[in-house]
């Protein structure tokens, strides 16, 4: 089994209209790499899950840049002024999820949960459409499970079968979009023999990888 | 002293030992600068560090370090890393002791407003709705007033970032409490008068008893 | 060959390369030894680690290192530890291919039922009702009858693990599929003949066209 | 801030009546000097929260053959035939809840959850007197957090701030308890100074820590 693709045959797996997740916290802990590979497949219609929309010369600011995205969920796009302006001009749809109501739900999705309760968000725009629950008379809203077809990770240190640690505050969604994909694309900074990353440190376990790039950065 | 340090001085004053504390970005990181001797506080970055050390000088930068404002920031001894689940974890679930953030309103019950101006600015929540949720207090540091108008009102009219949050409200010229009678006045500025305060806050305003001088070189 | 040997022989032919499995404790963790040439899985243990690697010999005892079942266990290069809720993630998230676990009963409907006989014995479910609602594929893999009397039935007479979960059948007799018209016999050993497997289930079966006489030999 | 204490004067802490959280899965990763202590402090009518009631001499199990114990909400009783027994005689009240419903029940508490929505346990006795609500066509139980007075947590590593990893599968629930728990004590196998902890295998911050007992195993 190996996982190791290149990003020429990688462009095979992007389709138009996929949704994809992508890791990331204002484009730190974002596979550069994997957006090159993107924006080059020129694929269009995406829906794009993320904490935030980087900025327009950085991670998932370069797909809206790019213009091939349909639609995103995020919690914050005030980084990126393209993203406000195609969502003005009525030419991107947005919407905005608390971002640890966002990362509940893409774990939700992952986890196989089919929702979780969140206090966050009650009596604010965010509550609108949803349902809200009373648990010992306190509110919650009932927010839903988050999957894609494809997770574009970016990992620190990727092992042959794909097992991944991601340093410092690379970890953000990483970890998370990695269980909630159909398909698994792990972006290695570092690539090493299988069983050479400190077991203790692996967040994301091989298994769930199918796809590794391992082009230096 | 300009307004914004004495804002930032006196919310340093809440600080207790022990606490963990997540600082939104702006003015409400400038307290971590004036926190009192013998306080040992833990600062959170809610993208995915707890130990969060001040801003990288240009030999510290380390590419995989950031703060939720994009800076490259150090880590302390006592920090750790996590996932953004686990740092929501630690917001949401309670065990954040205090939160510092802006506002561009807040009213006299609690509510507040951060994240959006409809059809003029739209970043988006980001942590904040979790974190005034979540955090055991939730102070709001800000001016008093933007363009000549008090940002402290009756009722919030941006849409709320969340419902009867606040604790309590530092701005240059008091600190008020967000209680179940509404918005106490306890410590007014050097220089200000309870007239002046009073018409310049659209809220309306209960003075403490005791309510407390702050003079500006002891705080 | 002795019958949970027959069994555990057949159930390893459905392990296929890069799955992650998880093998449930006694008949079920036999299958482990009979994976075919050339194909590659990862076991998983639900109380915290995936590639899994065999019983530790002595000079191999690891403290902190067991299986579901409370024994010391090696584990791979390619293995990784996690906590009991990342664990379960990977349950109940579909992440795991094929679980193979026991029964007390199951039924023709795909009911299982393996975690308590009221008033007799109630270990609790631990991580079975996770692992049967969340795994692709569910292999249940026990003899044929117990006592003299058929352990598969038309319904479940003890409390479901779960409802509508098992795949797949495979006892020292025969394998059977569960489908949407009922229990689908595939496979039928060698010395059973069609008429004394019909006696001893008390499900109905229905006998493939296709029916594969399993040779104890090439198994 | 010096978190260490003694066995002796962590008596003090544990109340009749208490609920307490213990990790560990049959007893592999159980703090044993803390269930020492425990049984020391005799106290009674305690409500437990673990995996499983390991074995009768030892962790948890030590503490329902000493009679400690009112009720247990745990996955799995076979190892210990004292609970069944108890259970039978009625003495001891047992919630039986799946494994990873469980855990995420002790997560929801330490996490600010008011809930979550799992598939595992529908249209079996655990569904017994649980709200059920679909999403999307399919059957969730909505299953209620958990929290605890007091956890005793068991570090591999501990540093003197609290920063705590877990080695092997001794992690399983003792990263979520620690979230969970009003009061956490930590036993430490081994006990280092602030910051020689790898940052990167730091399942537990020091922040949630409240006591440290640094007897050696």
């Amino acid at each position: 089994m190996n996982k190791v693709i290149s990003l020429e045959k990688l462009k095979d797996i992007f389709k138009d209209d996929m949704t994809i997740m992508i890791g990331g916290f204002l484009g730190c802990g974002t596979g550069e790499k994997l957006i090159d590979a993107l924006i080059q497949s020129d694929v269009k219609n995406l829906t794009i899950i993320g904490n935030d929309t980087s900025f327009v010369d950085r991670g998932i600011g370069r797909l809206i840049v790019n213009n091939q995205v349909k639609k995103v969920i995020a919690s914050h796009i005030g980084t990126n002024a393209q993203t406000g302006q195609l969502m003005n001009e009525g030419k991107l749809e947005v919407e905005l999820s608390p971002q640890g109501t966002l990362i509940e739900r893409v774990r939700a999705g992952g986890f196989g949960l089919g929702g979780i309760l969140t206090p966050t968000g009650v009596g604010t725009l965010v509550e609108e459409n949803k349902e809200k629950i009373s648990i010992n008379n306190k509110e919650y809203l009932l927010e839903h499970p988050l999957r894609a077809d494809v997770a574009l990770v970016k990992g620190s240190i990727v092992d042959e079968f794909g097992n991944t640690m991601y340093k410092g505050t690379t970890k953000n969604f990483n970890p998370m979009i990695a269980m909630a994909s159909d398909i698994v694309i792990v972006e290695a900074e570092e690539f090493v023999n299988t069983g050479e990353i400190n077991k203790e440190m692996i967040m994301t376990p091989g298994v769930v990888v199918d796809y590794i790039v391992k082009e230096a950065n | 002293m300009n307004p914004k340090e004495i804002i930032a001085r006196r919310v340093a004053k809440e600080f207790e030992n022990g606490q963990l504390i997540n600082l939104g970005i702006g003015l409400p990181t400038l307290t971590a600068n004036y926190i009192e001797d013998g306080i040992s506080v833990t600062f959170q970055s809610e993208n995915g560090m707890v130990g969060m050390g001040k801003v990288a000088d240009k030999d510290e930068i380390d590419l995989d370090t950031i703060n939720a404002g994009g800076q490259y920031v150090t880590i302390n001894d006592d920090g750790a890393f996590f996932d953004t689940a686990m740092s929501f974890g630690l917001i949401r679930g309670g065990h954040v002791d205090v939160t510092v953030l802006g506002a561009l309103e807040v009213d006299q019950n609690g509510n507040l407003a951060n994240w959006i101006v409809p059809g003029k600015m739209v970043p988006g929540m980001g942590g904040a709705m979790d974190l005034v949720v979540g955090a055991k207090k939730v102070i709001v540091a800000m001016l008093h007033t933007a363009k000549g108008k008090s940002k402290i009102l009756k009722n919030c009219t941006l849409p709320l970032t969340a419902k009867n949050v606040v604790d309590m409200i530092v701005t240059e010229l008091a600190v008020m409490k967000v209680t179940e009678n509404g918005l106490l006045v306890t410590e007014i500025s050097e220089g200000v008068t309870v007239e002046e305060l009073i018409e310049m806050t659209e809220a309306d305003l209960i003075i403490s008893d005791d309510l407390v001088r702050r003079e500006m070189q002891t705080i």
